[in-house]
This record gives structure tokens, C-alpha cells and sequence, in this order.
């Protein structure tokens, strides 16, 4: 056991694949000598080799458009891209190759490789460095798409979709690269991809969320205990595939549920979330399953960001309004 | 090096075979036998034998849509015939040709436009990719297999082929940036058939030539006759050389001419004209052959090789001594049991089994999600009750 | 008024647009001199010269971005990306610049521009033909998003779509583009963008559909008749801005929605609509809201469509489940 | 014409002065009286003020981010110099410089760096596109703009900026592609700083340079030295001519060195070394033109008119009948006073007025759709019971 931020979670999750596996290879802008701008790849080029840990020139397509290729030639690449504002360049390889080559080839070529990258807002960035482009990944057939909420699951969620021989899409949460800090095994271990995890129980109201909101939804049921509102909260873990049955146990059990996350709200993961809670728990709901996320806006600069951030506060009341109902 | 000798820059072609199929550059013709430029021809001749029979197939509206590769052959029974088992293969959509050459079965190639996706489960084919439709992006799966023939130390070579259209969309240049960037064994094709569905390549860039844009990566770069076998055989010798020597990724703009339609769905003559085509018809790259070959004294099937290396002259051909009916003489014939070959592959793919409803789920995912099965399930139910009201 | 399909009435409302503002431009791959390959741009060039009606070399990437250049510049430029699954190259383009361009700048640069692309199944098309890509564009704030279901339609849509100052994906749904034939005025005429229409009226269920499916939504209708359901049908014009009120007072007065696309249905616009219902009409909902939509994999090559498209057999089936709820 | 006689592909460098301010290609030297120069001197130092006093602004907490062109001023003061109020000026994120030539104000910078939109919203300047961030994405933008101005016959060039490292994006190559393919007037420069964060060209490309990727698009293309006012002063007027002669593009390649970190939050010590830096001190900008101006004999404030035009030798020079302390006397206190002038815009920008919560949600459509009015007062009773509950 080491006390471990994400960075570190995520650092040591590297090493331990690299070390047992020579077909992992880890490449993107920056990622190799600096050891990428938040320096999660920090050591492993030196440990093992510019041939594995390296820099790539600056083209995101071509970086997810070549780690297929390696993937389907038998390496397990992991590629960044340097923040979920460019991703999109590789949106096509992404959409059109990565998450179909299976499907297309039927089996004949795998595409064994993870997509990672920070996303998120909440650090005063500039355009394109706080995005939250989940559902936008979560549609697209053929890709498994994760987001920890610390580093322990971190860790073991990063080793699960090393070992995976599905594409994975891999969303750090950059806020809390290293503000929580935690016992982290320092062996191998994994955590399953497509399992929620049930962080809170509680009776009175079901929040569901991930990543970063982790934290703040617990916040908020901190002070929904104040209001005598007991809250379960539900770390999906995994956006895709969902875990329809963790989600749809909770909101009957609660009847009432809140889904929190960050990403504009329409046509969102959490509409989805709010079809699975009608097409599982329809006759249990007592209230409208509501969300709490972003406005349909870009996420603003950040003067204008603690207006489109979901707070603790915002959590709670949007609580009390479902308690209501 | 002919890469030093037909500079793009100086927008250089090379040639070896002129229209009539006379050697006018003898010091680069490759060292082939007769048996060579005879497997040559008759994987030419097969090819566009199969090429033809697909299109009479889809308008007998037996397949879905089809792109033709009439007038490209040359480019690819060289490759072809180059390309080792374990070199990798990486095609666009208009590498019939070549992918047979490489092992995939036309059966697969029929059943893939007879709509069905196990036409890209290539059985006995190896190292292969699929027909890779987004235009371009094909491009950088090779750099990518590439890096991993050089990370492992294989003696392999990529052959990736893009159109010239193609060379236009942002994933060309990054592939070839890539790829010169890690110095990985790539021989990029271009096959220049001067069309991007109706749009003449004199629209698609302002480049002197295709070949050139190696230039912008730092590559080797040639501009080659695309309907010269020999010219196109050289070349690529000379390119795998040097990509399996470890010196790197090469270019080649194979300047052709797509004879038939963009695909079956497509009329040429919406946007060109006939007198252009009649003037490539001179340089089919099978016709061409077909005349060196009668003006080397080369015949068509086996029985000839006594006779082969002595150049004839086409005065001492045409005075009778030879005839070309003599030297060609089994090629209707031949013609006609390519035919039924192709015959029994198209029929094989259009028996094979029916498609269902497990083949929509079953390769999503390697591990298939519960969701999908949940979504089979739902789908199963709905057939037994459609079943049930019949 | 004459008789149109879908091709000829987009290819009037182009006409009319061309005749009356210069600032209007179009291009993209073979929209110039063939006319484009589904002949929707045919004539144009010829009548209003190359300058105004163009091929473009081959990027997606560049059509977008260069049409956003000349939108910004003044004019008013209308491209086509061939297919659907030809629409990603573009991708970074339309979510980093296009959508964002009026809110980057407070209004100073204006991107008013059509994005147009025929989409959607049932063609027997090879991959990357067939796919309904509506729920990952209305997902991204900036960006309208229309698809019309009839000739009327189409030049009523593609009017309001050129007139506006913001920038529109107008999907055309292919399978569609000859098979209807209307009666549709010579004359310019618009219909708004953002306003959903009641196709048929009826009492137990609502379908709510857009673009090709409603067609499939009546015959299913005209079949659900027979069995006793009256059912209203919704078409929804636009994605986004989705028109809520029209669709939530259906649903308050059916009590029953069923939604019917083509899309994977996982984080789509299928699951925008069940929280639409459940936000708009919960108390009135005397069943989960139902998706019949994709399932979520790639559209299957054409052997295999049949299962894949959404038909009126199976819109039946799903009203039946609904209504015996 | 300077593009024929430095052609990138022999990888020729154009200079016209040496790194001690002499000129060594005196037939290339633009006609710049000693007013221009003194402007253009006065134009860097200024943006050097302000860029330094940035970047400590940053460090004081006072703003939350900045990309320095400390070392790059030259390049943009020749391009500020030459370019018309109605050329567009299409930025990437590190051209300060020629923002504030084109009208921006230090304001408007500062403000879109203490994280307000407004920052990009230019009440002064005409035709100038706000930062944009996705590297290589704006290159597009410049080539579309460029067919408005073909398209409306009007007298107007389109300068866009991107660094060395956004020479690797798909983007990039197609703007290049789609303006040559239109002949449009587009003075595309690249500011090679030779670095992309961490990574050196070196690994960015293995082209000889970058200018020589213009002749994969067919169009003229020259390696400048980005140090050098006077080269980049040429450059940009010929290639302006060309452009507003209507014969296409121009692809300039400006040769140069980032000499701060990439933004703020970089620390270059990680990949370069104290050597180069070194190295490239000697070659400052306007260290160099400081040198030219003394061995010149040119003031850096007005008052010399009457002097200039005469060469002097250095040792003249430092003969004592002109110091250097007279030429450039006043420097201490102009480098004071544009201090002042830079706090005067940060302040400004500091107090502008405070973020609403409709400046969410305003601009995000023209014309806003119900679906964000409904959104915003969902807030607002949000924001009210939060008041409620104090
Ligand atoms: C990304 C993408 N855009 C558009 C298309 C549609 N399309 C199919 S073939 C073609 C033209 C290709 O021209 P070229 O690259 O010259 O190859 P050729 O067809 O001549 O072999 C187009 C535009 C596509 N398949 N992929
Ligand atoms: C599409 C995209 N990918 C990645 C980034 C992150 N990023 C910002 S600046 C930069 C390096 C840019 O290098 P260069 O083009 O040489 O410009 P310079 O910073 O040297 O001026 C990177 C990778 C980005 N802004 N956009
Ligand atoms: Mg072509
Ligand atoms: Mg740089």
C-alpha cells in the first residue's frame, strides 16, 4: 500500500503493465520526455525506452490512426490526447475504424487499445480544456468508455482496460488529478469495466454520477443529512456499457433519483440515465428523475465557469426539489 | 536509384515500356522471365476478366454496387507479385487485384458487396486489412502496423493504396508524416486514375504531380507509368529495398487511368469525354503487355518457354514467322475458364449462409456487453410474436 | 405549386436561395459538375456559374472549416459531406469552431452556414452509408439541427436553414429522397426551425419520429387501427432546439410515448425524448416511455439491415407492449 | 523574386542581416527609412514590455494563463507593419504582437486571459479573428475567408499564423491544398519556434524544412529568418504582392525561437537545454535590430532624422563621435512609460465588469432557443433560493 493521487495511481498502473507486457506501448503529444503536461506518463520513458514511451508529433487522428494499426498488428497501445477538446481531430478514426475494426473484420482484427485523456472543467482553462464529451463517446458502438473517481479506482480500472481486447476510451478526471489522495495496492489488482459501484447507501433519493461529481455529490449528501434527506450514491464507473442493473436496484429501492454530471444536458448520458430509470424502475418513481448537469452552452472561460459548474449546493437543491415533488 | 534518376520535383515519369510496348528505357528493366510476364498477364487477365463479370453481375442485380478496376491492373499484379505473405496489405476499396494476390478469395471479395461483413474475414488470406471505405484514414493504420514491424524487428513491409482524391483528406499527409518521422518500412501507394468520382485530379491539388508531396515529409518520392507492368515492377523493388534496408517509408504516384465508373452507381460520361477516353484506351496497361510480349515472342500459356529472350523484331513478327494468333492462341480459352472460376466464387458467396440475427451482434464487442444481449433478447421476442400472429 | 420529391424540392429551395442573395454559396465532393451524387445540386453550377455552385477536393475537414472562413467573411455557405459516416473528418471543425464561433467572439463572427448530408439506412449500402448520426450533433451546443420528412418539408426547412444566422446540420434522409412525391409550392415559403408537427392526431399513444420513419409511423398507425389504438403522431422537424411543448402535451394527453428512430439508442435522441416525457408529463405517463430505435452496433451491411431497420411491424409491436402495460 | 532565388528545397535560409546587425545581403534590402526602423524597434519593444509584464502578471495570481512570444517579435512586427486595416488576420494563440498592430487592444488580451470572452470580442480592430486554440484548425478558416475576398473581387490578403508543431495536423495540409486548388490570396506563415511544447521539429517532421511543404500544394514557399526584421520585411512584401496580384498563396516559414516557456505553466528546463538557449540569445530579434540601428547610426526616438542614411563604421561608432548611450538614450524611460501604458490596459481589464450569468448563455445561438431560456431560469430559481436559504 502507498498513499497515491490519481496521477500516481495512474503512473503506477502504466508501470506495472509495461513491465509484464512488452506489446504495451504508450505514445501522444508530450507524453514521452516530459511525461505529458500533467506528467502521468512521468518516468516511463526512461524506465522503458523511447521505443515504448514516446513523444508523437502533433496530429491526434494520426495518433489514434496509428495505435490502431499497432493495435491490429498485436501491440496494446495506450494513446493520449492531450485534453478532451482534442479528441475530436481523431473523431473520425475514433468512430469509423477504432470501435468497429472487430465488427467489420468479424473477430479477424482486434483494435485492443485505450483512448485516454483529462477531461473536465474546474480548472480555469481556456476554451477546449474543460469538456466533458462522455455521451458523445458513449454513442458510438463498439467502445467501452470509463471515468474513475479516485485512484484506487483508477488504478484498477486503467489495468482492466489495458487487458481488455475492446477499445476503450479513457477520461481522467483532471480536477482531481491530485486532490484526493488515498491507499492504493501496490500490486497489480483490477477493477471491471461495466460495474457501478454503490459509494453511499441511503434510502430517500439516488444520486448517480462519476468522475469528479464523486466527490461533490458526496458533499451534498453531507448537507442533505442536515435536511434528514438520506441519499444512496451511485459511482457508474463505467459509461458504457452502463450498468443498468446496480442503477435500476438503487432507484427502486429510493424511488427517486438524481443524475449529476457536467456535460451539457441534452441528448446526454444523463437522458440516458433518466430512460433507464423508466424502463427499470418505472412503477417504484415518485418523482421525475431529474439531472443536474451543464447547460446546453460551452463551458464558459473561467470567470463565467462557477455558473456552470455543478456545486454541492446545486446538488442539495435540486434534492429538495425532488423530495418535494 | 531510380528515385535519384525521375525526380518528381522535376515532375519526371518513369517509364520503361512505351504505348506500342517497346523497352525505350532498357538500363531499368527489372530482371523477369518469360514465366514472370506471363503469370503477369494472366493475373491481369483474370483480374479484369473478374472485374468485368462483378459489373454484369450487379446490373443482372445480383450484387449491391461495385467498384470497377479496369485500367489499373498493372499497378497492382506488380505489387502483387512483389508483396511477400508476410507483408502487410492495406487497402482502399479499389484493390481487387492486389487483395487476390495477397490470398483473399473472390468468394470473400463478392460476399462483401453482396452486403454481408464475413466478405471481410479474410479465411485464408494473411496480414490483409479490410476494404477500408472513410477515404484516407486507411493510411495511418499502415504507419501504425509499421511501427510495430519495426518495434519488433520483422523483416515486413506495409503497402497501404489511397486514390488520388484521396491524397487531399488531412490523414494522407499525417500518415506520411508519421511514418517519416519514425523511419518505419511503408511503401505508400497512390493509384492516380486521374478521378475522384467526378472530380479531375487537376481540381483536387495544384501539385506538379502526386509523387511530389513526398517531398513535404521527407521521403523518396516517384511518379511512375501506371500502365507500364515493368515500369511499376521496378519500382517497387526498388521501394521495398529500401523500406525492408530500414532507410524508411517511400511514395509512389501510379499514374493510371480508372477506366469503367467510379462504381456501378456512376456514369462517366456526366464528366468526361469520350475522346479522353479513347486516349487512354491506347495505353491499357493488359494491351500493353499483350504487345511486348508479341514483340518479345512471348506466349501467353506455358508451352512457349524454349522460344522466350530472343527479341523479335514486330517486322520479323508480322512477316509470319510467328503469328500473334499463335502466341495468344489459348486465350479465349483461358478467358473462358477464368470465367467459370469466377463463375463458382460468385455463386459460393451467393450461397452462402443466410445471414442472422446473431451476425448484427456478435462482433461488436469482443466481450459482448449485457446491453446488447438485452437488446437481442427484445429483438427475439418481437420475432416470435410477429411469428405467432402469422 | 408542382409535383416534387425531396431531391427536386431542396434543389428549388437552393434555386430560389441562389436567385435572390449572392452571399449564398455551395460546394463540396461532386456537387459542382455531376450535381452531386445524389443529384440534389443538380443544374445549379450551370445556372449560377462555378464560382457559386463548386467541387471541392477531397476533406471534410477543409469543406467545413473553409465554409466557416467564408461564413465569418459574409457569405452564406451551403455544404454537403457526402454521406453520414462521412461527416466525422469534419467533426473537430463543426463542435471547435462552427458551433462555438458567435459565443467565442460575443456575437462579433456569426457562422451562418448549412452543413447538409443525406443520412440514414435502407439503401443496401456498403459501411458508412447508412448511419443517423442526429443524437452526437444536437448533443453540441451552437448548432441547429434539422431533418425534414417530406418534399413540403425540405424546402420549407432548407429556406429557414439558409435564412438563419446560426449554423444548421440539415440531415436529408436518403431513403426518402425520390419516394415521396407532394405537391409543393413555386413559390419561397419557410418553416420554422424549432417547432415539431402533429402528423396525425389520435388519443392512446404518441409516436414521436422525424425524418424517414415517419413514413414507417403511419403505416404502423394504419396498422394499430385495426388493433384499436389511435395514434398521434409527432414529427419533430427539428433535434435541436426539440420543441417541448409539442411534445410534452401530447404526451400529457395520450398518457403513452413511443419513440421511433434509427439510431443506436443508447445516449441518443430516443433517450433525450423519454426525459423529455418524464419532465414534461410524469404524472400523466400510464407507462415507461419506450425507444424502438437501432440496437447499439454499427447499421450491418446489406444482408443484414433487415434487422437492423426500424419497420412498421416492429413500431406495432412496441405500441402493443405499451398499451397492454 | 526572393522565392526563386531561396528555394526551401535547397534548404536555403533568407537573412538580409547578420547576427551583429550588419547586412549581408544588401541587394535584398527593403526601402525602410530610419523611421520605419525606429517604429519597428519601437513596435517590439513595446510587445516585449507588454509580454514580459504578462507573464508576471500570471505569476502574481493576477491571470491564469499565458503563451509568451518572447523572441518571436520580429516576425510580427514586419507582418504588423505591411498588413492593411482591411487584411484579415487569422491568429493561432501566440501572436499578441500583430494582434495589437491590427487594432486589438492589450485589453481585449488581457481580459480573454483573466478568462472573459470579451477578450474576443474586438471593439477596435477590423478583420481579426479571435485565438484560436485547436491547433491548425484556423488555417481553414483563413482559406475560406480568402475565397470571400476572390469571390467579391476585393483588394484584401488573409495572413493566418500557426507554429512549427501545427505543421503536423491533417488541417494544416488541406488549407494549404484548398487555397492553392482556389488560388487564393493567403500569406500562410509558420512560426517555427522549434518547439511544440516539449518536442523539438526534429521529431515534428522529417522534412529538411518547413517551408518546403508548400511544394506539395504547388505553391511558393521560403524559409526566412524569423530574426531578422529586415528578411521577414521582405518576405512579407513580395509575398503580399503575390498574394494581391491574384496569384495564389504563399507559404512563409518564419525561422525563430521560443525563448520563454510555452505558457506559463511549462517548464522548458525539463526538454531543452541552457546551451541552446544560450545559442539563441545571441540571435534575439531585437537585440540584432538594436545592433543595426547603432552600426547605422539610427536613434531609437526621432530627434536623429537629420543624421540618418549615413553609414558608420563600428569602430566610427565607437570612436566616440556617437555613442550607443546617445542612439539609444530614452530606451529607460519609453520602456517606462509603455509600462505604464500595459498596467493602464491590465487594469482595465482587471476591473472590467463582472461576468453575469447571462453571458452564459447570450451568444451561445443568435437566435436563442427556448430550450436555454428554460435552462438559465431553472438557475436563476436556483440562485434565488440559495439567497432564500442565507
Ligand atoms: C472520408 C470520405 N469521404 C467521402 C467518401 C465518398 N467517396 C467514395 S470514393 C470517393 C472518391 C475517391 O477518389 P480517389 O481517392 O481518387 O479514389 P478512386 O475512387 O479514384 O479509386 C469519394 C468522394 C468516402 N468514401 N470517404
Ligand atoms: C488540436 C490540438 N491539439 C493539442 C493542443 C494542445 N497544445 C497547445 S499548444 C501545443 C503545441 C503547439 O506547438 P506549435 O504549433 O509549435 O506552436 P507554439 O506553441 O510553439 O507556438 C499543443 C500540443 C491544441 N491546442 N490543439
Ligand atoms: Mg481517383
Ligand atoms: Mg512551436
Amino acid at each position: 500500500m502507498s498513499v497515491m493521487n490519481m496521477v500516481q495511481a495512474l503512473n503506477n498502473a502504466f508501470d506495472i503493465k509495461l513491465a509484464e507486457d512488452r506489446s504495451v506501448v504508450m505514445f501522444g503529444e508530450d507524453v514521452g520526455l516530459e511525461g505529458g503536461v500533467f506528467r502521468v506518463t512521468e518516468g516511463l520513458q526512461k524506465k522503458y525506452g523511447v521505443e515504448r514511451v514516446f513523444d508523437s508529433p502533433l496530429a491526434e487522428s494520426a495518433i489514434v490512426g496509428t495505435g490502431l494499426g499497432m493495435a491490429m498488428a498485436g501491440l496494446r497501445p495506450i494513446v493520449e490526447l492531450q485534453f478532451d477538446g482534442f479528441t475530436y481531430p481523431a473523431f473520425n478514426q475514433i468512430i469509423s475504424n477504432v470501435s468497429r475494426m472487430n465488427n467489420r473484420t468479424r473477430g479477424m482484427y482486434k483494435a485492443p487499445m485505450v483512448i485516454r485523456f483529462p477531461y473536465g472543467g474546474a480548472i480555469n482553462a481556456i476554451e477546449h480544456h474543460s469538456e466533458s464529451p462522455e455521451s458523445l463517446y458513449a454513442h458510438i458502438p463498439g467502445l467501452k468508455v470509463v471515468v474513475p473517481s479516485t485512484p484506487h479506482d483508477a488504478k484498477g480500472l486503467m489495468i482492466s482496460a489495458i487487458e481488455t481486447d475492446d477499445p476503450v476510451i479513457f477520461m481522467e478526471p483532471k480536477r482531481i488529478y491530485r486532490a484526493i489522495k488515498q491507499e492504493v495496492s501496490d500490486e497489480k489488482f483490477s477493477i471491471p469495466i461495466g460495474k457501478a459501484k454503490i459509494v453511499q447507501e441511503g434510502t430517500d433519493i439516488t444520486l448517480i454520477t462519476f468522475g469528479a461529481l464523486v466527490r461533490e455529490c458526496q458533499k451534498a449528501a453531507e448537507m442533505a443529512k442536515a435536511e434528514g434527506i438520506s441519499v444512496e450514491i451511485v459511482d457508474l464507473r463505467t459509461i458504457y456499457p452502463i450498468d443498468r442493473e446496480t442503477v435500476g436496484a438503487s432507484i427502486r429501492k429510493t424511488g427517486r433519483v438524481l443524475i449529476v454530471a457536467e456535460a451539457p444536458q441534452s441528448f446526454s448520458v444523463g437522458s440516458e440515465l433518466v430512460t433507464i430509470a423508466n424502463e427499470e424502475a418505472f412503477l417504484s418513481l415518485e418523482a421525475p428523475p431529474r439531472r443536474v448537469m451543464g447547460f446546453d452552452t460551452i463551458v464558459p472561460l473561467a470567470q463565467g465557469e462557477k455558473f456552470y459548474l455543478v456545486t454541492p449546493e446545486r446538488i442539495l437543491y435540486e434534492m429538495i426539489q425532488l423530495k418535494n415533488y | 536509384m531510380i528515385f535519384n534518376d525521375f525526380n518528381p520535383a522535376e515532375d519526371k515519369l518513369f517509364r520503361i515500356m512505351d504505348d506500342e510496348g517497346r523497352v525505350i528505357n532498357p538500363e531499368y528493366m527489372p530482371e523477369v522471365n518469360p514465366e514472370t510476364i506471363r503469370k503477369a498477364y494472366q493475373s491481369m487477365l483474370f483480374a479484369r476478366t473478374a472485374d468485368l463479370m462483378a459489373v454484369s453481375y450487379q446490373r443482372q442485380g445480383r450484387m449491391f454496387t461495385y467498384p470497377p478496376i479496369l485500367g489499373q491492373e498493372a499497378i497492382q499484379a506488380a505489387a502483387g507479385m512483389l508483396i511477400r505473405r508476410d507483408d502487410w496489405l492495406v487497402p482502399a476499396f479499389r484493390e481487387m487485384a492486389i487483395m487476390l494476390a495477397k490470398g483473399v478469395s473472390l468468394k470473400e471479395i463478392f460476399l462483401y458487396y453482396l452486403g454481408n461483413e464475413e466478405g471481410s474475414n479474410f479465411k485464408d488470406a494473411h496480414h490483409v486489412l479490410p476494404i477500408c471505405v472513410p477515404i484516407g484514414s486507411q493510411y495511418l493504420h499502415a504507419t501504425g502496423i509499421a511501427y510495430e514491424v519495426k518495434y519488433n524487428k520483422k523483416d515486413e513491409v506495409v503497402f497501404p493504396f489511397i486514390g488520388d482524391g484521396g491524397t487531399s483528406e488531412g490523414d494522407f499527409s499525417e500518415a506520411l508524416n508519421f511514418a517519416a518521422v519514425w523511419q518505419v518500412p511503408v511503401v505508400f501507394t497512390i493509384q492516380n486514375n486521374q478521378y475522384a468520382i467526378s472530380v479531375p485530379v487537376q481540381r483536387q491539388t495544384r501539385s506538379i504531380n502526386l509523387a511530389v508531396k513526398s517531398v513535404a515529409f521527407g521521403m523518396p518520392g516517384i511518379k511512375v507509368d501506371g500502365n507500364d507492368f515493368f515500369a511499376m515492377y521496378k519500382a517497387y523493388q526498388e521501394a521495398i529495398q529500401w523500406a525492408r534496408d530500414g532507410k524508411g517509408p517511400v511514395l509512389i504516384e501510379a499514374y493510371t487511368y480508372r477506366k469503367g465508373a467510379h462504381t456501378t452507381s456512376d456514369d462517366p460520361s456526366k464528366y468526361r469525354t469520350k475522346e479522353e477516353e479513347k486516349l487512354w484506351e491506347a495505353k491499357d496497361p493488359l494491351l500493353r503487355l499483350k504487345k511486348h510480349m508479341e514483340l518479345n515472342n512471348i506466349s501467353l500459356m506455358e508451352k512457349e518457354e524454349n522460344v522466350a529472350q530472343t527479341d523479335l523484331s514486330p517486322a520479323e513478327l508480322h512477316s509470319g514467322i510467328i503469328t500473334k494468333d499463335d502466341l495468344f492462341a489459348g486465350e479465349d480459352t483461358l478467358i473462358e475458364s477464368y470465367k467459370e472460376e469466377v463463375d463458382r466464387q460468385f455463386i459460393a458467396a451467393e450461397t452462402f449462409r443466410a445471414y442472422e440475427l446473431d451476425d448484427v451482434f456478435k462482433h461488436m464487442y469482443v466481450e459482448m456487453p449485457d446491453e446488447l444481449a438485452r437488446q437481442k433478447a427484445d429483438y427475439e421476442q418481437f420475432l416470435r410474436w410477429k411469428e405467432a400472429r402469422r
